[in-house]
């Protein structure tokens, strides 16, 4: 039975972790998939939502989960603004070009962030009824992974019915697949493409909020996790809401799993299994037909 | 990579008589980047004894450099551009100990005292005979809370966390050590991701929970590492379990302290200050500090390495009365005493290394602040590493 | 048959001539030399900037030339500079001119043996698997502490006199200045004249437009194959001689910190073209410089709005806008 | 009948369950003017990416001289001899017209993968880029980029890189797709002068360009071959009016 606890533990964490990754990610995979931008500054969302949330519950009082919403429709709005300022008009540039301005912009956030909130880790309140330990019949464990992991699902579950089910969910479909055809069929890219920017933007802050806990929040965070967050979306696939959930989880699951059980490897391990994994499959595990 | 950065032209000029002899001293620290917090303290201790115990008859200049970072390369060529072009007299800072380390060759050749104000690897001092330290060796606190887990808190097994970097390794090592000498029985030892990020702390601490030690010794850089370990220990349950978190005082370190919050209380660690020290120099210290910087602003055990610093390079002055030759300045510092907010200390001799008290102190709520309690001082400590010729020590 | 006309056309004659030495470009190697005069205690930091530049020039044979877009460059500066340390620091061999020899055929055998795997991808995926690459190398140079030295890297390396004569000295790095400009010089002419050559056009074919490249029957895979083992040996290179210049190694010669730093710096003097490495270092050095005293905190800040800058309206950075400059104000002067 | 340049042989593609292209027997003669048509979605540019090795067919054979290349990446068969052009222009947009041709000339001869003497050196190479712009009036061009050039001129360019491989077969995917009509009689005359002993397929919906230009029509349907003639019996089948012509609003 030790063995067993240890394992479900194992897999409470690491599902907690991959959940987080997918939550922030899940927007980068399905804009990169639409309009095959390189956005490397996705992250840089995810931190800025953190902040919102974290800094609006400190010094407002306000709920974590109202904050949670604020955080979303705040950098869901921003990242509006962005889209139409400045990533529209590099739609049909370079991707180089992509990867110099994402990396401008992250590096302009880390230092705007550093410059007005400070350099430091922003430390999140948790609500007392998400502290300390649930007890699950066969294990203790963490309240807040469980939280996470409920949360994380119904996440997941409600944007597969909305891709599935909804008349939006089914353009983007059509659009990743084949953009041409999509726009011949009086399919509003650019709209669709704003509109998926900022719920992405949206959820990615929500991520941000929710993995505070335990990946931190500092300036530093774009860079920190972007590895971490574009390795779930190669491995994803690109523009796969399953593919991108399941990608997560696999990576959430095995860091902690090698984290925990062959600390001395360090993230040796993560890094050459996403070499492998993608060499193995280039569109990603999930991803569509080698086109 | 990035060159030379004459960052902070601000010049510190101490003057006292206008033809006083001037005395250059170049500090290096990183004042850009996640290191910008850790200069700051440093730089406001050299302030702060300048200010307390000013250097009568001499005009002391203070060059600052940014290293940036612990790449090593940024600090060689300040240093070597300190030397060359500010022609300084004395070389001080260090935050980061691959600095010391790529900067020695630079240093041996510059042929001028080096004081390290807070790089703590055990064997930097040996690298070059121009080293003198005033900060501490991870040997220092490791072995002595390697001994006192299993004495003072009669600890019979331990598992050890390290931030997986070399501070980490001489920590893991040192513990180790003394423990296993004592008695105790050292059960895991778990590497915790780089220096560089704060890792999620949960699967390394589910592993060490797993093992159901009496103590866990952790020892992470100070700062935002130290506030997750301690959120993580609580979320975790692991007090619940009976696991005492112990480590250096760099988990508790002064100006982070208070952030931690009631987590915090409980927390046993081993180190050579605290603001929370009673001795007058400290209480002189601590108060001046807080005058100048705010009553939110706490001196921490960096401020202290960069008070003692300036502290050792001022007798050096007097000593050579301003010409600050090496050697001379090097025979002056070696068995030199000071009564410094951490009490009393003492260049060795031999190693130019620091001799200090440890003082072991728990966390306790105090007046609804977070207050570092002394259960029990070791006195005249010394760099166990070269003391017992550990490689890389000799 | 053939008119004789054909081969005095203008557009004939300026790529006959497109390789020849232009009038300026013996200037940055005059500015180079000038500055070991003129700033004789800033050679430290003239010898980085120098092997920066090789550095970006490696880089822009790879990214500007070829195309290939690379998130993970440092692996090869760092797999240079390791193979030169680890030899040096076991006692196994120093002598400096071999040490590059070494440097260059470690990256390049790594670059070989990476770009057979990986340059089949593009893209994203591509980008991953280059910075996967590099990050692996990292945490691998930073478990096998044993020979590496791990996170401290391995210090005090013996480098002996350059030829047995000229001494490398840490505190006046003379010698080490004007041995990485010799070694920048020789490594530019080579990469120079592969710019030029057929090779070179055919990978500025492949950047433009690989679909073609293969309607043409190029065989592309070999080509990029080629070209990015041989942008890994001068990495390699670069790396070699920024340990033997600097007496150590560490884990910084492989990290992402160096790999986005040489892409600002190629970036920001322009890429595809053969002395933007030049004008970037100097121009990021000098940027860096100036932002960091006005900002000491922040001088991120200003390095970001610029990048943003520069990919929405200065495509292909310095020179490159200063060609749409010159470009406008030749046109206003002859009108079409 | 003598011996096809090039042929298929039962060839068939499928992606997933979708039939692209299914039981071709197609040949080619020397120097022939083929035609290929078929409605929208009929396989068209499937067959000409089984042909050309872009794709790899799940069923049949490719034969150029008789000689089996169903194996064979598409750099080798252009080494053969089997060139294309493209739909939508795949050029080297930021190079100049010369260099683009030259890209090209250099591949045939085998001297593109050489590094150490400069590309303007080898006059030979120059030279014959530049008759080639000549023979299709570009020369005047050669020095402009692609990027300057308007659409109609692009779509030279494309050519010329093509016959800068002195192909036996050329394969021209809508060579007059996008030009206004203004300036496609350039294309149609230069087609019209292409050299006799290439063999031309040339796919179009461009009736007025099919019919002037073919002296044989192969009609494409839902991946299959519909029906094969010369353009006058193509002209006169009912079942190509039926299914393709008046369909498509060309007729």
């Amino acid at each position: 039975m030790i063995v067993g606890t240890d394992i479900l533990s194992m897999l409470l964490g690491g599902l907690a972790a991959g959940m987080v990754l997918f939550i922030v990610s899940v927007g980068l995979s399905v804009t990169m998939g639409l309009m095959g931008f390189v956005n490397l500054a996705h992250g840089a969302f995810a931190m800025l939502g953190g902040y919102v949330i974290v800094l609006t519950m400190r010094y407002w009082g306000i709920g974590f989960v109202p904050a949670l919403a604020l955080g979303f429709v705040v950098i869901a709005a921003v990242s509006i603004v962005f889209e139409r300022l400045l990533y529209a008009r590099l739609y049909r540039a370079s991707e180089l070009d992509q990867v110099l301005f994402t990396i401008g912009l992250v590096f302009f956030m880390i230092a705007a962030v550093t410059l007005i909130v400070g350099p430091e880790n922003q430390q999140l309140m948790l609500p007392s009824w998400l502290q300390g330990q649930l007890d699950l019949g066969i294990v203790q464990y963490r309240t807040y992974s469980i939280f996470l992991i409920v949360v994380g699902s119904a996440i997941a579950l409600g944007l597969w019915l909305g891709f599935e089910r909804t008349r939006m969910g089914a353009q983007i479909r059509a659009a990743v697949d084949n953009r041409r055809m999509a726009e011949s069929l009086g399919i509003n890219i650019d709209r669709l493409f704003m509109l998926t920017f900022a719920f992405g933007s949206g959820m990615a802050a929500i991520g941000g909020g929710l993995g505070a806990e335990f990946i931190g929040l500092n300036p530093q965070y774009p860079l920190i996790y972007l590895v971490y967050f574009l390795i779930v979306v190669a491995v994803g696939g690109l523009g796969r809401v399953t593919g991108v959930f399941f990608a997560a989880l696999i990576i959430g699951v095995l860091d902690f799993a090698l984290k925990k059980y062959l600390p001395q490897g360090g993230t040796l391990f993560i890094y050459a299994l996403a070499i492998l994994l993608l060499l193995w499959r280039p569109q990603g595990l999930f991803g569509g037909k080698p086109t | 990579m990035i060159g030379k950065f004459i960052l902070a032209s601000a010049l510190a000029t101490v003057a006292c008589l206008a033809q006083a002899q001037e005395v250059r001293i170049g500090v290096n620290l990183p004042y850009t980047g996640i290191g910008a917090e850790l200069a700051q303290q440093i730089d406001r201790g050299m302030e702060q004894y300048l200010k307390l115990n000013p250097v009568k008859g001499y005009k002391i200049t203070i060059v600052k450099r940014d290293v940036k970072d612990p790449s090593g390369g940024n600090a060689r060529n300040v240093i070597q551009e300190l030397l060359t072009q500010d022609k300084v007299d004395v070389l001080a800072g260090w935050v980061y100990s691959p600095n010391a380390i790529a900067a020695a060759p630079v240093v041996n050749a510059g042929k001028k005292l080096a004081v390290i104000m807070n790089a703590g690897t055990a064997h930097i001092t040996q690298m070059s005979n121009y080293y003198v330290r005033t900060s501490f060796s991870m040997w220092h606190a490791g072995y002595t809370m390697g001994e006192a887990a299993a004495k003072n808190l009669k600890a019979k097994t331990a598992v050890v966390g390290f931030t997986d970097f070399p501070p980490g390794k001489d920590m893991l090592a040192s513990f180790r050590r003394a423990f296993e000498a004592s008695g105790g029985k050292v059960l895991d030892e778990i590497p915790m991701g780089s220096a560089g990020a704060v890792p999620d702390f949960t699967p390394f601490f589910q592993r060490a929970k797993d093992k159901k030690p009496d103590v866990f010794f952790v020892f992470v850089p100070a700062g935002d590492h130290s506030s997750a370990v301690v959120r993580t220990y609580g979320a975790l349950g692991m007090r619940a379990a009976g696991i005492k978190l112990i480590g250096p005082g760099d988990i508790t370190q002064d100006n982070k302290l208070q952030g931690m919050g009631s987590a915090a209380v409980g927390l046993v660690t081993m180190h050579h200050y605290h603001a929370d020290l009673t001795n007058a120099e400290n209480q002189r210290f601590v108060a001046s500090w807080k005058k100048d910087y705010g009553a939110d602003s706490t001196p921490d055990f960096m401020a202290v390495g960069g008070y003692d610093g300036m502290a050792a390079i001022a007798h050096a002055i007097r000593a050579t009365k301003g010409k600050v030759d090496a050697e001379e300045a090097l025979t002056a510092l070696r068995g030199w005493k000071f009564a410094s907010p951490r009490g009393p200390i003492l260049i060795d001799p031999e190693t130019r290394d620091i001799v200090m008290n440890q003082y072991l102190s728990e966390v306790i709520m105090k007046n609804g602040r977070l207050f570092q309690n002394t259960i029990a001082t070791f006195e005249n400590v010394k760099d166990a590493c070269k003391a017992l010729k550990i490689p890389p020590c000799k | 048959m053939s008119a004789p006309g054909l081969s005095e056309h203008p557009a004939a004659r300026a790529m006959v001539a497109r390789h020849r030495l232009r009038a300026w470009e013996p200037l940055p190697w005059i500015l180079a030399f000038g500055f070991y005069f003129a700033f004789p205690n800033h050679l430290g930091f003239g010898t980085d900037l120098l092997i920066m530049i090789l550095f970006a020039l490696s880089l822009d044979l790879a990214l500007g030339y070829a195309g290939i877009v690379t998130l993970g460059h440092a692996a090869f500066f760092g797999a240079g500079a390791y193979a030169v340390g680890l030899l040096a620091h076991h006692g196994v061999w120093n002598e400096p001119i071999t040490g590059l020899v070494i440097g260059a055929a470690v990256a390049g055998l790594i670059g070989l043996i990476s770009g057979l795997t990986l340059l089949r991808t593009t893209g994203l995926t591509l980008l991953m698997l280059t910075l996967c690459t590099m990050a692996l190398l990292e945490e691998a140079a930073n478990m096998g502490e044993k020979y590496t030295g791990g996170f401290d890297g391995l210090p005090n390396l013996p480098i002996p006199p350059l030829f047995g004569l000229f001494e490398f000295n840490p505190l006046y790095p003379r010698v080490q200045y004007l041995y990485v400009l010799g070694v920048l010089f020789v490594c530019f002419l080579f990469v120079r004249m592969l710019v030029y050559s057929p090779f070179g056009q055919s990978l500025t074919g492949i950047r433009e437009n690989v679909l073609r490249m293969h309607a043409v029957g190029a065989p592309v895979n070999w080509r990029l194959i080629t070209c990015y083992t041989i942008s890994a040996a001068i990495a390699g290179v670069a790396g070699a001689l920024w340990v033997q210049t600097n007496t150590y190694v560490n884990l910084t010669s492989l990290g992402l910190d160096r790999a986005a730093t040489v892409l600002i710096i190629l970036v920001l003097g322009g890429y595809g073209r053969l002395y933007g490495a030049f004008v970037g270092a100097v121009v990021y050095m000098a940027l860096s410089h100036f932002l960091a005293k006005v900002y000491p905190t922040a001088w991120q800040l200003g390095l970001g709005l610029l990048l943003m800058l520069i990919a929405l309206f200065a495509r292909n950075g310095v020179l490159g806008l200063w060609d749409r400059l010159m470009g406008r104000l030749l046109s206003r002067r002859a009108p079409p | 009948m003598s011996a096809p340049l090039l042929e298929t042989r039962g060839l068939g593609k499928n992606f997933g369950a979708l039939v692209a292209a299914r039981d071709i027997n197609f040949r080619l003669e020397p120097g022939a003017r083929h035609a290929l048509i078929g409605p929208n979605g009929a396989g068209k540019t499937t067959f000409i990416n089984l042909l050309t090795g872009v794709l790899l067919p799940t069923q049949g054979q490719v034969l150029f001289k008789q000689r089996d290349i169903t194996a064979l990446q598409q750099a080798a068969r252009v080494k053969q001899g089997i060139a294309r052009t493209f739909q939508i222009n795949r050029l080297f947009r930021g190079l100049s017209v010369l260099e683009n041709v030259y890209i090209a000339v250099a591949e045939r001869l085998g001297v593109a993968g050489a590094m150490v003497k400069p590309a303007g050196m080898r006059n030979d190479v120059v030279e014959e880029a530049m008759r080639l712009l000549d023979v299709l009036k570009l020369s005047d061009n050669a020095g402009h980029r692609i990027a300057e050039l308007p659409y109609g001129r692009q779509r030279l360019v494309e050519l010329a890189i093509a016959l800068g491989l002195e192909p036996e077969v050329l394969l021209l995917d809508e060579p007059a797709a996008g030009v206004p009509s203004a300036e496609s009689h350039i294309i149609l005359d230069a087609v019209a002068a292409l050299p006799k002993h290439i063999g031309v397929l040339i796919i179009d919906h461009d009736m007025d360009l099919v019919f002037r230009f073919a002296e044989r029509i192969t009609v494409l349907v839902g991946g299959a071959i519909f029906a094969e003639g010369t353009p006058k019996e193509i002209g006169a089948d009912p079942r190509v009016r039926d299914v393709y012509l008046g369909q498509a609003q060309h007729g």
